[in-house]
């Protein structure tokens, strides 16, 4: 019992201070990856590379001046980007990273805690996150405030119904709802996945779309639209309440690409069989690259590249050799296959931002209920025939 | 052996009909019609033929409709050799009626547009029901059938409902059949009392035993039944009303099948009978006065279906004749060649009346013997056949009746065999009304009718003429009925033929030789002349002694007291009493809602007391 | 432990439930009665009813109070205006509310023996499987049922909603 | 480890079912008051599954199921009726929708 609570709270501690620190640096990748599809440089000043912008970011957030606008509501004004953040965090809990493993002894899940139904509280903790937003709308006392929260709302409960369908699916094909189970029925390869093997294809894009809605990200970023809305429902909010939505975004883009992963794309589970030699691929790409941040530092473009990229490539160097130590492989390599899956899946994310425009708002409410919401439907139904038919 | 598909096909011919007729055309809607009652008919040739001599009864059972107790009604269908001679009227005749109807009401819209798809559907629903009592296995599934067939002869007397004079008639048919159900219900409460049981079967194994009082009850009971049904004194009086309906409901319904349903029942219950001597003598009693009666009546009609109407009713008097003296088969004998030429007598004046464009009084018809030789000649059949001439079919069972009657009391013998001449006198009358003379009408476009009502008259023209030695009915059902010791007496025989000759010669005399002797004869008898015309003042005596008094009884007493007073007086009462309390309740309706809520509070409160002082809540 | 948990959120229950009447602006009711509900999720998971704690969650705090937050924002209701006192009501009301929670405690001590308790993992038949389970065999007919109650309702707000409402 | 009473469930449930009626009572506001019967519903769903626990049946938890569907059918259908009364009556005081008296 000691040891269990002893263990959660290790394993606690390790989830937040690498979500978090992920979050921050998802948004200097982001910020990344739009920069260089816009053919720009991006964030370069602070840190080779501006590694240390997100740093820099939060130090700036926090020393910000707290604005406390006047005739807002205060007590749900200060309670709703805890909310936001709250719910956020919460639907992290349940989403397992990895297979059971055995640490000093100790058997335990790489997953804060194993419910079985984990699905179902995913749901309810997202369908909770929509009251940070509805609240902050409300209680800033502004108009683009609240038209951004009731918007916002509108939209999140209008795609949270296509989102639990297409989730059903995959959920039907596995016959369960526990995610280490779901998992578990996808072992093997590729084509074991419920994106093939279920034929869940159609989901997973119902899904995918209703999780872009779900995080409010372009193009269903209606709320913050900021050339109708100012800022949308966060408009009154400055320094550190602020950046909690910011993160509460971010960390819900996450949830929602774990659960991607976890749900079509077969979890921590490799890409092609162990047996072909899948254990090998991290340690061969990190040789990749390396070979490749050597080369450049040979090469340098700037004058600190020398070091830097150097650097990296030692540091490369060093994790292909973990990864290709036997010892740490066991729980290593599903961290990171699940790492991997999921790091596309967000990658997707920024790609979309940076190339598609941004709906209007009643397209995006028909979008949602004439075509997403049928096709969910029917999706279910035949997937719901099939299973059927087969067992 | 599916006994059932004999009445079903005709239903399901009325449903199809009933439910989309409308949307159908006519010739789908005679298919429906004419093919079900035809495939009916095939169905009873299948199963008499496959079902071999029929010395025993076959019977079928389908479910069990009441059970009460010890005692038990069974949806039964039971065939022997009197059902299947019954099967084969029924279906036989009413086949060709179907097929006749097809052209006699094609020209059937107007002010009830679509009555053609109407009509088909009540007569096919009058098969189903008439099939239904003739297959009966007991007395409350005939009772079905015998009321069903009432309903449907209601219908289609009533057909032309925008008439006034049709729908009285068929409010009259009705009521007055009431009557006689109401004879046939008690017999039934007795049958049950006695017998325990209404199955024919078991009804008839255990009469022997059942004191002749009793039987006797019974019998007059069942035989008010069967004077509505079969109009017989003193519930004819619907019948000749009855002719308001179309005339292939006349031939069909009011001649051929359903008023031969009293005949039939008494028939079916000849053990009852065979046990209750004083109810035979009421029912040959009865039988005779009706045919004599009746047969008068006849003579002095100007309507040429009226004058067929009391022929019918008086022909049944001598069915019942022949039931009453013991001569069952030979009262179902004439049921059977009566059928033939009655039908024809029927439809061939349909046929008349379609040629004259709805004429039916005889005054203005004549000669159209010249005009009309098809109809004509197919009706001269059933002329001869009614009149008792030999070798055709009314005289073989009409002489069949008379023999029987002859030994069971002489007095019934002669005065059926008078009626047997005014009989001939009449139709002849009619005949030669009709076709000899002078044309004495307007209608100058005089056509023979359509060949497909032509038909069915050519194959009843050459049933009524052969049907007697054809069908040699008494020899069929001789198992089934307690033989007479009959002698073949040519004398009677001869002297009852020689009546129906004379009865002809005397018509002939008097409308074709000496057109002008009819009147004076009628001037000179003044006052039988008028007793006669109408129709000895009985509808007047029965409106006198029966239906004024009801009526002002019931306007005196049911309206002004019992209704005005009683009824209405309390359904006002409770209406102004709760307007009252309702006054009183409408402050607490406040229309605040918190208000209401806190009544419903008060409310699950006492409740909870409720239970907790009850002890529901330990 | 189970007292403990059962004691902390049975507590938040009721004050929320007061919050929730007491409160004079309906917002602050609504995140109260989202509080109320929340918590009676927690206690619906003490019971074993995994299943229907999810759905508490998901339908109750994550629908229906949505749609209630969404109205009072779209009407931008206010603090409620005191005036015409319902004297009846409130003489009515006061005592009869006192009794009815009076009785009914009274006959629940009464009737439930305090040996019968309630332990976590006591009851493991509400998983999603054994509701699902029942659902579609023994309540397959209310199941429908309601199916369609959610499609007239449907309708109804539909039409209800219209904007030629007149 | 100490068990927790049935009755404290279900008094539990009757407190809150009372806080319920009491909200239905006297407050004015129709949104309020329509909470307050959502409060009331879940009172209710508590004894359901307390029931449930007790009698060992999944049965409790079905009601509770079907009282949360008829609910959220409830609060669509009455949520819609709210803001008609609020468009054609401009006011939200329960007190003033009373044109059904007498």
């Amino acid at each position: 019992m000691d040891a269990f609570i002893v263990i959660t709270l290790i394993k606690l501690a390790v989830i937040a201070f690498v979500l978090l620190t992920a979050v921050a640096y998802l948004q200097w990748v982001e910020r990344k990856v739009i920069a260089h599809i816009q053919v720009r440089p991006g964030p370069y000043r602070v840190g080779p590379h501006g590694l240390l912008q997100p740093l820099a970011d939060v130090i700036k957030l926090i020393t910000k001046e707290d604005m406390m606008p006047s005739y807002v509501n205060r007590p749900i004004y200060l309670f709703a980007p805890f909310l936001a953040v709250c719910m956020a965090l919460l639907s992290i809990a349940v989403i397992p990273f990895g297979p059971t493993i055995v640490v000093a002894g100790y058997r335990t899940w790489m997953q804060l805690t194993d419910i079985n139904i984990g699905v179902l509280f995913i749901l309810a903790v997202s369908s909770m996150g929509v009251y940070g937003i509805a609240f902050a709308g409300w209680a800033s006392n502004n108009k683009y405030a609240l038209l951004g929260g009731l918007r916002s709302s509108a939209q999140m409960i209008s795609y949270e119904l296509p989102m639990a369908l297409a989730i059903a699916s995959p959920l039907l094909v596995s016959n369960t709802l526990s995610l280490r189970e779901l998992v578990a029925t996808q072992r093997g390869s590729i084509i074991h996945w419920n994106i093939i093997h279920g034929g869940q294809i159609v989901a997973f894009l119902i899904f995918i779309i209703a999780a872009f809605a779900e995080t409010n990200r372009v193009p269903f970023d209606l709320p913050e639209a900021e050339n109708e809305l100012v800022a949308g429902f966060h408009t009154e909010y400055s320094s550190m309440k602020f950046a909690s939505f910011f993160m509460a975004e971010y960390l819900n883009m996450v949830t929602v690409s774990a659960m991607a992963t976890l749900l079509f794309l077969g979890g921590w589970e490799p890409l092609w069989p162990v047996r072909f030699g899948s254990n090998y691929l991290p340690s061969v790409i990190f040789v990749i690259a390396a070979l490749t941040a050597l080369y450049h530092g040979a090469h340098p473009a700037h004058k600190l590249d020398k070091y830097t990229l150097t650097g990296f490539g030692v540091i490369f160097l060093i994790l292909a050799a973990i990864f290709a130590a036997p010892i740490v492989q066991s729980w290593l390599l599903p961290l990171f296959w699940f790492c991997a899956k999921t790091g596309g899946i967000l990658f997707a994310f920024m790609w979309i931002r940076g190339t598609l425009p941004r709906f209007r708002y009643d397209q995006l409410m028909g979008f949602a209920w004439k075509f997403l919401f049928p096709v969910a439907m029917l999706n279910l139904l035949v997937t719901s025939f099939v299973v059927a038919w087969v067992s | 052996m599916q006994l059932w598909l004999i009445p079903i096909l005709p239903l399901a011919g009325f449903l199809i009909n009933g439910l989309f007729g409308r949307r159908f055309s006519k010739g789908l809607v005679s298919v429906f019609a004419v093919g079900s009652v035809v495939l009916s008919f095939a169905w009873v040739l299948k199963t008499v033929l496959a079902l071999g001599d029929l010395n025993t009864a076959y019977s079928e059972h389908y479910f069990t409709w009441i059970q009460s107790g010890a005692f038990t009604v069974n949806c039964d269908f039971s065939i022997d050799r009197l059902t299947a001679v019954m099967l084969f009227v029924v279906t036989g005749i009413g086949s060709l009626i179907h097929i006749y109807s097809v052209g006699y009401m094609a020209h059937e819209h107007g002010p009830n547009h679509g009555g053609y798809y109407r009509f088909m559907a009540y007569l096919n629903l009058f098969m189903f029901f008439m099939l239904v009592l003739v297959l009966a296995a007991n007395y409350l599934v005939l009772f079905v059938g015998w009321e069903g067939v009432g309903l449907c002869s209601y219908l289609l007397i009533g057909f032309y409902f925008t008439k006034k004079f049709a729908t009285d008639a068929g409010n009259k048919a009705f009521i007055v059949n009431r009557i006689g159900d109401f004879g046939f219900s008690l017999a039934m409460f007795y049958i049950v009392k006695t017998f325990g049981s209404l199955d024919f079967g078991t009804v008839f194994s255990r009469a022997p035993g059942v004191s002749e009082g009793v039987l006797t009850l019974i019998g007059l009971l069942l035989l008010v039944g069967a004077t509505g049904k079969s109009a017989q004194i003193p519930l004819y009086v619907w019948l000749p009303d009855a002719m308001a309906g179309p005339t292939p409901v006349s031939a069909l319904i009011h001649a051929a099948t359903m008023v031969t349903a009293g005949v039939y029942m008494t028939a079916r219950s000849w053990v009852i009978y065979t046990h209750a001597p004083a109810a035979m003598e009421t029912i040959a009693v009865i039988g005779i006065a009706t045919a004599f009666f009746a047969a008068t009546i006849g003579i002095a009609q100007n309507d040429i279906k009226k004058v067929f109407a009391y022929s019918t009713v008086s022909q049944l008097g001598y069915m019942f004749v022949g039931v009453g003296v013991g001569a069952f088969s030979a009262g179902i004998y004439h049921l059977v060649t009566h059928a033939f030429f009655k039908a024809l007598l029927f439809l061939g004046s349909g046929a008349v009346i379609h040629s004259l464009s709805g004429e039916q009084d005889l005054r203005n018809m004549g000669g159209l013997r010249k005009k009309i030789p098809w109809t004509f000649w197919t009706m001269a059949c059933a002329w001869v056949a009614i009149s008792g001439i030999p070798p055709f079919s009314g005289f073989f069972s009409k002489d069949a009746i008379l023999l029987a009657a002859y030994h069971h009391a002489p007095w019934i013998y002669w005065l059926g065999t008078l009626t047997a001449g005014i009989t001939a006198f009449y139709v002849s009358r009619a005949m030669f009304l009709a076709f000899f003379g002078d044309y004495r009408g307007h209608e100058h476009h005089i056509h023979e009718s359509p060949p497909v009502m032509m038909v069915p008259l050519t194959i009843l023209a050459l049933l009524s003429l052969g049907g007697g030695f054809l069908f040699k009915i008494p020899t069929f059902l001789g198992t089934l009925f307690p033989s007479l010791e009959e002698s073949e007496d040519f004398t009677l025989m001869a002297i009852s033929v020689a009546a129906g000759f004379l009865g002809i010669f005397i018509a002939y005399f008097m409308y074709v030789a000496r057109p002008a002797m009819a009147d004076s004869i009628a001037s000179s008898l003044k006052g039988l002349y008028t007793l006669v015309y109408n129709k000895y003042f009985v509808d007047e005596l029965y409106d006198a002694t029966v239906v004024k008094p009801v009526v002002e009884g019931s306007r005196a007493v049911l309206w002004k007291v019992v209704d005005v007073g009683v009824i209405d007086g309390v359904a006002n009462g409770i209406g102004s009493r709760s307007r009252d309390i309702g006054g009183v309740l409408r402050l607490l309706q406040s229309g605040n809602i918190r208000s209401y809520a806190a009544w419903v509070l008060a409310g699950s409160v006492a409740v909870i007391v409720a239970l907790g002082v009850a002890g529901g809540l330990r | 432990m189970d007292v403990v948990l059962f004691l902390i959120f049975a507590i938040i229950a009721v004050v929320a439930a007061i919050n929730v009447v007491v409160q004079t602006h309906p917002i602050s009711s609504a995140i109260s009665l989202i509080g109320v509900m929340g918590s009676l999720a927690v206690l619906y998971l003490l019971l074993g009813a995994e299943f229907i704690a999810a759905a508490q969650v998901i339908v109750y705090a994550g629908a229906v109070m949505v749609l209630f937050i969404f109205v009072i924002m779209l009407l931008n209701a206010g603090t409620e205006i005191k005036r015409g006192r319902s004297l009846m009501v409130q003489l009515l009301g006061v005592p009869l509310l006192i009794a009815f929670l009076g009785l009914v405690a009274y006959f629940v001590e009464r009737i439930y023996p305090q040996s019968v308790g309630v332990r976590f993992g006591g009851f493991t038949g509400g998983t999603a499987q054994a509701v699902g389970r029942a659902l579609f065999t023994t309540y397959l007919l209310p199941f429908e049922v309601t199916s369609l109650l959610i499609l007239i309702a449907i309708i109804g707000a539909i039409v209800l909603g219209r904007k030629e409402m007149d | 480890m100490a068990e927790v009473p049935i009755s404290w469930f279900l008094t539990l449930s009757a407190v809150l079912f009372a806080l319920g009626v009491a909200g239905f009572l006297f407050r004015r506001s129709i949104i309020t008051v329509f909470m307050s019967i959502e409060l009331m519903l879940n009172a209710v769903n508590l004894s359901f599954v307390t029931f449930s626990y007790q009698l060992k049946q999944v049965s409790g938890h079905l009601f509770t199921f079907f009282v949360m569907v008829v609910a959220a059918a409830e609060a669509a259908v009455g949520l819609a009726i709210i803001l008609t009364v609020f468009k054609n009556r401009s006011t939200l005081n329960i007190d003033d929708v009373d044109s059904m008296k007498n």
